[in-house]
């Protein structure tokens, strides 16, 4: 197995006792711990360089402006936009998703229309397209979600040839499942018939490699915290052109050309849609991820999480009463494994296991429609990154056999 | 790897026993009964309670339905059992003893009448699961107000 | 003069040299500095309690969960809002408008309506408005600035009584003028006539007492990176009763109670603002500069800015050819002032300053209208905040006579 | 408290003396008079430039006003000073010997034609000034743009 636990030893978190016990993070698809790297990197921000993007001329102004967009040109590079201009520092997955689903949607979604979204979407997926839907009385349609965990592209393909599809909104990795959709075919698809995209990759980057041009799609966003940057700060990529044929989303700072109180007149993309002063500090801590993850390698890091998966599902199979939902091939999903235990709640599953050290996730994992989808209450998720060991697999196992014990 | 003593007070064998075995599980239909549903959508927790009130403003009889977690479960059974037969004046103070108890917020006036359900303390360790714990009392509550808006 | 500069050894960046000299950093209305306690907050949050809220059963999810929490608790007791709930968590004041701005102005402003700003508002304030009313049809009028720098009241009372007014927004400290505007009778006039009211607070909150409730607004906004805390966080207040009558803004994660593919339902405030993972490292780092903000005093701080302003305003008044902007009374105002001279763009002097190590800041402070008011090209700002001190206020002056006889 | 030198090379006597006083300052009307604005939005430097072209496409007059940074405006002057009476060719290679001189990215080809406008090579220190120094040229490149497509 690819051995990356000297990297531990950057994961100041990592090395502590949870109820008495070595801490056992398995909560990664929730947010990823922070390298000592990452964190030194807030530290100096904040005690050599703090000053206001943008608009200023004085050394510190200037210092935090040039590497501030140094990391735009660092994001553009690593999930492979063309232009950096093409990057939008976001709050997160969930903020440039709504960007897209209000401020591409007032220009390019009306009655009549139709957008389509997947069965394993995230909340943020749903609710952001509803709320869009809602306003211009558009509809939203879904592709349905296959007993083996994957989405059915037949229904795809009939929305595509039958309905006036403006918008189609897909997951790269279910957070619940661990699907990876095909999303360059997916995309193919729509482009073919002249339909915009919108990737959701907040489990994917940083944890496979991720080009947005080869995928082809409109919009892609991520979330920082998920992929070893702070809390706080996350990135839309944009097509330039569709970027700068959208009218802006929020009015502030940064984003304007000239105001008078009548009327004002915007800059263009990437500033257009960063009204306010950002997240400085936030970006410089992405910059920092982006270097520390290319200094493991995307190849290893996927390597790593695909063999974890592997055992850790062999094991989990084995457990009485357990069903794993997802792909059974672990070449087809993400490094996380959600499952449901016929003797215990993922409520109870997950407290009993916090007692142990050990951090999963129980419930809905914002994905409620998917729940109910494999008519399951709730799921309890163990999700891996590279951090993470084959031990504290074997750990896991040994703390769901003694539950099953506890709660049979 | 000896179990923590909070864990084993929490998940009591009685409560165990409760949430694998509900008692008073099922539906009561007719006059008099009043039915409410209630859930804990963060959780997924859902619980439906049929109560049939006595004349008095007590509880001739109880049941109910759900899923969710041990801890949710079992307290609707528990309650359930407690519950039945109850005038309206030992209702409340049912209600009230029972919050402080898994709260460790006020005082329990009356431990006899709480019985098992004292059982439940150990989820005073567990703040988070204070809200599984009164689901389907709070639906219960909700009950005597429909009643009441009813009446 | 209130003697706060033992405290400067609390914040590392300020002992640093800038092209050779020690640094003076007066561009605190752009940005202030943090002290080591709140970097501190931020690196002891990483490094033990980092995980996702809300959503987890998990002890580092609890922990998170509860300082998140409290920090909200502590937001609300600091700007004395009734209820905790009252409090959204944002990235700054620009998003806090711009929340309002369309999800108060999608349910209460309509087509004929009319929105009040003044012609002080930073253009968040501006553009945000001009945005909405744009969207449904209503109508942007200002209430004039008059050569003193403070706000023609008279221009407010007849728009209100002859206007639909529907909303009010307003700045409380001006960012360019120092101006402190008497929001309170404000507030009163507006809901006199049923107004709602939005005060942008950017310059207020960490700088003087506020207190939500006396001053009567039905909406306050500030950002935590003016006032000690981490870049990327900042506060909307709202009435409760009025919050809950808006719709969702953003859909994500955390805002909803349950979700089907058809529809959703929300939760109440504050969450059902707050889509989506909030930046929980930014919010403990804002819990650690109020209470840091608090060990050091709010009346001290207003009390130090107030005697600074005016040591520094005495001294610019001296220089030839400089013009000061703003409220003639050091105790109308706040500690900053906005200058032109006549010999010296503002982008000259900034540049000449800050080779002396002086950072101030030039141009037009995001209130364009502001300035073409004043028929300036911009203004040089010189921002002071609780660590500054006279010693530097000399140095400044110094500096700007060497600036006047080098450019004269 | 001496200056730094790159503060001196920036604001070289030459420079502060024609931002002081411009030369060919105003305005030109009359056929075959093309006149652009041109603004920085961010500094809030402000151009107008009037540029009569000649029938080779030289500058045959050219004028200016504006407000702005001592850079934005001495930079203009300057142009001014050296465009009048430039044939196209020398004033192509002019508008990109400045470019290079200022950013320090390309080769300077004909230092003589630049003459005075080297002095302005103390910006490449302060790179968030390029486009103050700019700002005069990118007018004059697009009034050339604009006599095109009206010829
Ligand atoms: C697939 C997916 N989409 C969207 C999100 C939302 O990301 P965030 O909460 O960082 O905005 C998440 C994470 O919670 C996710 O797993
Ligand atoms: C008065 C005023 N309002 C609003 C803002 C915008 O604040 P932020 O950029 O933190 O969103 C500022 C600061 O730039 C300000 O000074």
């Amino acid at each position: 197995m690819t051995d990356l636990s000297h990297l531990r030893a950057d994961f100041p978190i990592l090395h502590q006792q949870v109820c008495g016990h070595p801490l056992v993070y398995f909560d990664n698809a929730a947010t990823s711990q922070k390298p000592r790297q990452v964190i030194d990197a807030l530290v100096h921000y904040y005690e050599h360089d703090n000053a206001n993007v943008h608009r200023g001329l004085h050394e510190l102004s200037n210092r935090s402006t040039a590497n501030f967009e140094a990391v735009r040109k660092k994001v553009a590079r690593f999930i492979g936009a063309e232009h950096e201009e093409e990057i939008i520092f976001t709050r997160g997955s969930t903020e440039g998703i709504n960007l897209v689903a209000q401020a591409w949607s007032a220009q390019h979604l009306k009655a009549g229309d139709v957008v389509v979204i997947t069965g394993m979407e995230h909340h943020s997926d749903i609710v952001s397209w509803q709320l869009a839907v809602e306003r211009c009385g558009a509809t939203l349609k879904h592709v349905p979600v296959l007993d083996d965990g994957t989405l059915d592209i037949s229904v795809l393909d009939s929305l595509l040839a039958t309905e006036p599809v403006k918008m189609l909104a897909c997951v790269h990795i279910s957070n619940s499942l661990g699907t990876i959709n095909p999303v360059k075919e997916i995309c193919a698809k729509a482009r073919a018939r002249g339909v915009a995209t919108l990737i959701d990759g907040a489990q994917a980057v940083g944890h496979v490699p991720v080009n947005v041009r080869d995928i082809g799609c409109d919009f892609y966003v991520f979330s920082g915290h998920k992929m070893c940057a702070p809390t706080g700060i996350g990135g839309l990529y944009g097509r330039l052109e569709t970027l700068n044929s959208m009218q802006p989303w929020h009015g502030g700072g940064e984003m304007i050309e000239t105001v008078t109180l009548e009327r004002s007149t915007y800059k263009a993309a990437p500033h257009r849609f960063e009204a306010g002063t950002p997240d400085i500090a936030g970006v410089i801590g992405l910059g920092a991820a982006i270097d520390y993850l290319e200094s493991v390698g995307l190849e290893n890091i996927q390597a790593h999480g695909r063999e974890l998966t592997l055992y850790a599902m062999e094991k989990l199979n084995a457990l009485p009463g357990l069903r794993l939902l997802g792909p059974p091939a672990p070449a087809d999903r993400a490094s996380l494994a959600g499952f449901t235990l016929a003797c215990a709640h993922p409520h109870d599953l997950v407290e009993f296991a916090n007692t142990q050290g050990l951090a999963l996730r129980g419930g809905h994992h914002c994905t409620q429609p998917l729940m109910k989808r494999f008519k399951a209450p709730g799921t309890t998720r163990a999700s891996f990154y590279f951090y993470n060991t084959q031990a504290e697999v074997d750990r896991m196992i040994d703390i769901l056999n003694q539950a099953i014990a506890f709660f049979s | 790897m000896a179990l923590s003593d909070d864990l084993r007070d929490l998940y009591q064998q009685v409560i165990l026993d409760h949430s694998r075995s509900p008692r008073n599980h099922g539906q009561l239909h007719g006059e008099g009964c009043v039915h409410v549903h209630g859930d804990n959508p963060t959780c997924g927790d859902e619980i439906d309670v049929w109560v049939k009130f006595a004349a008095d403003g007590g509880v001739e009889d109880i049941k109910f339905e759900g899923q969710g977690c041990a801890i949710s479960q079992a307290s609707a059974s528990m309650m359930t059992v407690k519950m039945k037969g109850t005038d309206a004046e030992k209702l409340k103070g049912l209600i009230q003893d029972f919050r402080a108890t898994v709260t460790g917020e006020g005082t329990v006036k009356d431990e006899d009448t709480l019985g098992e359900l004292a059982l439940l303390e150990g989820v005073q360790k567990f703040p988070q699961r204070v809200k599984c714990a009164t689901l389907a009392w709070r639906a219960v509550e909700q009950a005597m107000q429909q009643k009441g808006e009813g009446s």
